[in-house]
């Protein structure tokens, strides 16, 4: 916010002031939104050639010469070209906006995503809750999806997603809030910057809330497991089960339509990792102290984010998936009982060893 | 705009095939979902069809209906000569052409009163017992796909490859093989063969124990599957079930070893009978793990005929206007989905007068009505999956 | 079976016929049950069969069933049988715990075809039963649900009689398939 | 910041709540009125942001989108397909009882309105935290009403698990 005033009354001195507002506002939009193109991009890729490998295969290799890295650009394009197709039955105005808000809820929530400590498009005071709100949205835009198509299957997966979200947005929050009540703020760069040195002021990893105590580390496992439900990723993908439900809530979509909803999965998953790597594993902070990192943060950043999101690749390829009953279950008398348990814990362990 | 569950209400379920007639009023006030699940849907691997009545996410009654892949195969019998009636077999359950032909070679055998050479019926057990861990591979795949889990899908069908490699280098076709005739085989066996086979084998044990490990021991696989439509021993003797299905559900019986049929008394290998292990008796996982087990002992059951192929002609002489004398005969085999079965009437022409395919399938299909009451719909997946059906064979 | 097998005895030379048919030993057995319900014992080879009047079918069935010494506990196939002048049903009733095949067969007009349904003695029988009269338009009595299986319910004809004649595309078209 | 601009986004915010929550009030299907409920918290979430009340806008999206208006669309899927709704006819008494309805609550939200000091005061620096204030105030000043809220809460929790268990096994 600061950069704002800095630009106007450097270069931009003769526009009014709300000017340099709205541009410098569609200009970050614009990046964000190149950006998340682009981590879809990638991580599509990245998932194939994951996959392929995982199954002993080798995945895309032509398009593009390197390991078919020009892949999804291809499919990409060959997205936008296809026809787009509104079911007869389809209710058209919530079926057209379904995407979107999927997309949107997805895109909004980078804008408060820290990429290093300065390289954030809004340093939002309370980024944890806002980010949580925005996949409120997406839950919203994918049960609009599943109406609207006027499929059947389509319907269960809405439902599906409905229900799923609604059990899974309890444990997620609860298990952030250890962290919350060790770093006594909701912005996420702060969060980052009170874990770069830990118990008895030992810094890189000893910092990281991970490793600050047991609680922490049971939260983390358990926010990741609620991180997955709530990306809708195997093992907790059941909005979009092919086996059961043909695909879900997209199942009438076609092309550039579907590609938003294939978008905004890995724009989902991205922002799941940057969350657990800002949260929990020092954001953009090294293995090592802070005075002997040499990568730039954004990478470490990104580096960490990576690690996560082929950790839920890993998974996806390697388990079945749950049945919606055991979804239930592992939710309501796992992982919110252990969020709760881990707050007091916690709570405990600061007044006892840290003495905060 | 109509909900999306309005015209359950409109239907006669009675003249859909559906037992349950009462319509339960739900606690929610709302209707009944009439769904079709197929003829396209992904889970049930072919195009039957499934007409689900549930109640939000529970199956209150599933009616399967079948004939998208009818192609006459029993009017073609008719109409052919028995040797020609070959390759059509290939065609029921085209995931176990081998088995399926050897099923059409021994019921015109037996019709005809013809002996067949050793060395046939070695190279005969080999090709069949091949087919079969082909097949079961495609169960063992699909199955795990239908419950979300896709690398054992692609690992499964690397193996299946090796096997169609093998076969297509001794009968040229990598699914329709037509390649056991009555009388014998078609070609000799490949001098390469034997040595292929036996280097497939040797690794593949180790394949099949890294599937177990990824796929029927994990935890969610089996939370998934274990106590989920279990079907008991009298409901599936009673429903005409036979193959994995029944041997699953507790009955110890398997043609192979019951009804030796060819030279399967030679050999040294166990029938793979459900226990019950993880849940209760002829759950899907027993059902499923059955076909994993006996894919082990189509290994041994390999292993052991190639040690044994003897040297001599691989085809009995057969004419080639081939007329068997009249009468009828009934014959069935032990195939990977259960008990194939030929009806063959004669009059002493060169063509049949009735062909009667007894598909496994067909009857093991026929349960799963019964199975289906009350059910989730991620459940049902897993039991049609369980089932493995051919619709090839159901239709015919 | 099994047992026998490995004493080492030598197979008879027609192999491939390992399935043991008793439709001989049942004969008399039925005969002197049922009497004239149980018609003849044909002579085809190599399997024969015991053909009995419709009317009677589900006691005969149920007493091979229910019989110790049959215990026919699976109705391994049903099929139908274009036989010109009358159409046939014929039955292959197997007893896991005795191994044995027997096979029935019974006979009806081409004009009336009705037989009595045997699916409350075997649930197998149903589909099979529908098969049967789907594709020879065999009634089978008291069927709690005869409807076609594998032809679309609109069909005309029973497509496995001999008569049947494949309709043209034209006509085909006319009725909407 | 410039005037216009301030004016532009609260006028835009208000054109949307207002706008969305008519599509609510008047919309023919149930599940068109839940969707354009969603436009209407996110207006209001607007609302709360610019009026610097940060932790309030979020927590309003959280808790109304989240949860309630999920749940809400969650149950009109479940009952009756969200098809049309049945309208009341236009009766003779109808229309002066709502107009008198309306009326009175007009006058009693015009008192409010006129009649209330609004402590009025110029945020210094957009980016002051709000929870801060908020979580020390609930657990001092609002501790009161802020247990028995939760209380009443937990109530209704357990009188919901009560009822549904009733309900199950009445149809077991």
């Amino acid at each position: 916010m600061h950069f704002v005033p800095y630009l106007h009354e450097q270069f931009l001195s003769a526009w009014p002031a709300s000017v340099v507002v709205l541009l410098v506002a569609l200009i970050g939009a614009g990046i964000m939104l190149a950006w998340v193109a682009l981590v879809a991009l990638v991580a599509v890729w990245a998932e194939r050639k994951v996959s392929a490998h995982m199954q002993a295969r080798l995945g895309p290799i032509y398009v593009g010469g390197f390991h078919g890295w020009l892949q999804t650009v291809a499919d990409g394009l060959k997205l936008f070209l296809k026809e787009d197709i509104i079911p007869a039955m389809a209710d058209k105005w919530l079926y057209i906006q379904a995407p979107v808000l999927v997309f949107g809820g997805a895109f909004l929530a980078y804008a408060a995503i820290p990429f290093g400590p300065k390289l954030v498009v809004s340093d939002l005071n309370i980024g944890v809750f806002y980010i949580l709100a925005m996949s409120a949205i997406v839950a919203v835009g994918i049960i609009m999806a599943g109406w609207a198509s006027h499929n059947k299957w389509s319907l269960y997966g809405g439902m599906r997603t409905a229900a799923q979200f609604l059990s899974y947005e309890i444990p997620s929050a609860l298990h952030l809030m250890p962290v919350i009540m060790y770093a006594g703020t909701l912005n996420l760069g702060e969060i980052v910057r009170s874990q770069e040195t830990g118990l008895f002021g030992w810094a890189g990893i000893f910092g990281w809330y991970l490793f600050r105590n047991p609680f922490l580390f049971l939260s983390f496992i358990c926010y990741y497991i609620s991180s997955l439900a709530e990306t809708n990723r195997t093992p907790f993908d059941l909005p979009e089960t092919e086996s059961e439900l043909v695909a879900g809530y997209h199942t009438e979509y076609t092309g550039i339509r579907f590609a938003f909803f294939f978008m905004a999965e890995y724009a989902n998953m991205f922002v799941a990792a940057a969350l657990s790597t800002l949260l929990f594993c020092g954001g953009w902070n090294g293995v090592l102290s802070r005075n002997i990192q040499y990568l730039p943060d954004p990478v470490v950043f990104l580096l960490k984010c990576s690690a996560f999101i082929f950790l839920t690749m890993w998974l996806r390829w390697t388990l079945p998936r749950f049945r919606i009953d055991q979804l239930m279950a592992l939710c309501w008398k796992f992982l919110i009982p252990l969020g709760l348990l881990n707050i007091v814990g916690s709570a405990l362990w600061m007044y006892i060893f840290e003495q905060v | 705009m109509t909900g999306v569950g309005e015209e359950a209400m409109d239907v006669d379920l009675k003249s859909l095939g559906f037992r349950v007639e009462e319509r339960r009023t739900l606690a929610s006030g709302s209707d009944e979902l009439l769904i079709n699940m197929g003829p396209q849907h992904p889970s049930t691997h072919g195009v039957l069809r499934l007409l689900l009545r549930t109640d939000g996410e529970e199956i209150q009654e599933a009616v399967p209906f079948m004939g998208y892949l009818h192609r006459c195969a029993e009017k073609i019998g008719e109409n052919v000569p028995y040797d020609t009636y070959t390759p059509y077999t290939d065609r029921l359950d085209y995931l176990s052409s081998m088995n399926n032909n050897w099923a059409w070679a021994m019921t015109v055998e037996k019709l005809a009163g013809i002996e067949v050479p050793q060395r046939a019926e070695y190279i005969r057990v080999i090709v069949a017992e091949l087919n079969r861990i082909a097949s079961h591979l495609v169960m063992v795949g699909t199955y795990g796909l239908d419950l979300g889990a896709f690398t054992p899908f692609l690992l499964t069908f690397r193996e299946r490859e090796e096997i169609l490699d093998i076969l297509e280098e001794i009968s040229g076709g990598r699914l329709c093989y037509g390649y056991i005739r009555i009388g014998g085989v078609t070609d000799d066996i490949t001098p390469t063969f034997a040595t292929k086979c036996r280097a497939f084998l040797r690794q593949y044990v180790s394949k099949l124990d890294a599937i177990n490990e990824l796929l029927s021991y994990n935890r969610i696989f089996i939370r998934r599957t274990a106590n989920v439509g279990p079907l008991s021993a009298e409901k599936a003797i009673a429903c005409g079930c036979t193959g994995p299905i029944l041997r699953a559900s507790g009955v110890d019986w398997d043609l192979r070893r019951d009804e030796p049929y060819s030279i399967y008394d030679k050999f040294d290998w166990n029938v793979c009978v459900g226990k019950g292990e993880k849940g209760q008796l002829g759950d899907t996982w027993d059902r499923y793990m059955v076909r994993v087990r006996e894919m082990y002992e189509c290994v041994k059951i390999c292993e052991q005929a190639l040690e044994g192929i003897p040297e001599g002609p691989f085809r009995a002489k057969v004419p080639r206007n081939f007329k068997p004398p009249a009468g009828e005969c009934y014959f069935r085999a032990e195939n990977p989905r259960g008990e194939l079965a030929f009806y063959v009437v004669s009059d002493g022409s060169k063509r049949p007068v009735r062909v009667k395919v007894r598909g496994p399938s067909f009857c093991n299909l026929s349960v799963v009505q019964e199975l289906s009451r009350n059910m989730l719909v991620s459940d049902f997946v897993a039991v049609v999956g369980s089932f493995d059906l051919v619709m090839g064979e159901v239709d015919r | 079976m099994n047992q026998e097998a490995k004493a080492g005895e030598p197979k008879p030379p027609v192999i491939n016929n390992s399935m043991r048919f008793r439709t001989e030993e049942a004969f008399p057995v039925l005969k002197s049950h049922f009497g004239d319900a149980v018609r003849s014992l044909s002579d085809t080879r190599p399997d024969r069969h015991i053909l009995v009047r419709p009317g009677f079918l589900p006691e005969i069935c149920k007493f091979l069933r229910d019989d110790p010494d049959w215990q026919c506990n699976m109705l391994h196939c049903v099929t139908g049988l274009d036989q010109a002048e009358t159409l046939a049903v014929v039955y292959h009733l197997f007893s896991m715990p005795k191994r044995h095949f027997v096979v029935l067969k019974t006979e009806v007009l081409r004009d009336s075809p009705m037989v009595p349904t045997l699916a409350h003695i075997w649930p197998s029988a149903d589909w099979l039963e529908r098969e049967t009269f789907d594709l020879f338009g065999i009634v089978f009595e008291g069927h709690p649900d005869l409807r076609r299986i594998l032809l679309p319910d609109e069909w005309i004809g029973h497509p496995l009689r001999k008569d049947y004649e494949m309709p043209t595309h034209e006509k085909l078209r006319e009725l909407g398939l | 910041m410039d005037e216009w601009l301030s004016s532009l986004v609260f006028w835009t915010l208000a054109a949307v709540i207002v706008g969305s929550a008519l599509i609510t009030a008047f919309a023919r299907t149930l599940v068109y009125a839940g969707f354009a409920l969603l436009f209407t918290f996110l207006g209001v979430m607007g609302l709360y942001l610019y009026l610097a009340a940060d932790f309030l806008g979020i927590a309003q999206l959280v808790i109304y989108v989240g949860g309630i208006l999920v749940l809400l669309l969650f149950g009109v899927m479940f009952t009756q397909g969200g098809g049309l709704m049945k309208q009341p006819g236009r009766g003779a008494i109808q229309i002066p009882s709502a107009v008198m309805a309306v009326g009175m609550a007009f006058v009693v939200l015009l008192h409010v309105v006129l009649y209330t000091p609004w402590p009025v005061m110029a945020v210094e620096r957009a980016a002051e935290p709000t929870t801060r204030t908020i979580g020390t105030l609930l657990l001092t000043k609002y501790l009161l009403p802020f247990e028995v809220a939760s209380v009443l809460l937990l109530m209704a929790l357990v009188g919901a698990v009560v009822l549904a268990r009733r309900e199950a096994k009445e149809q077991k």
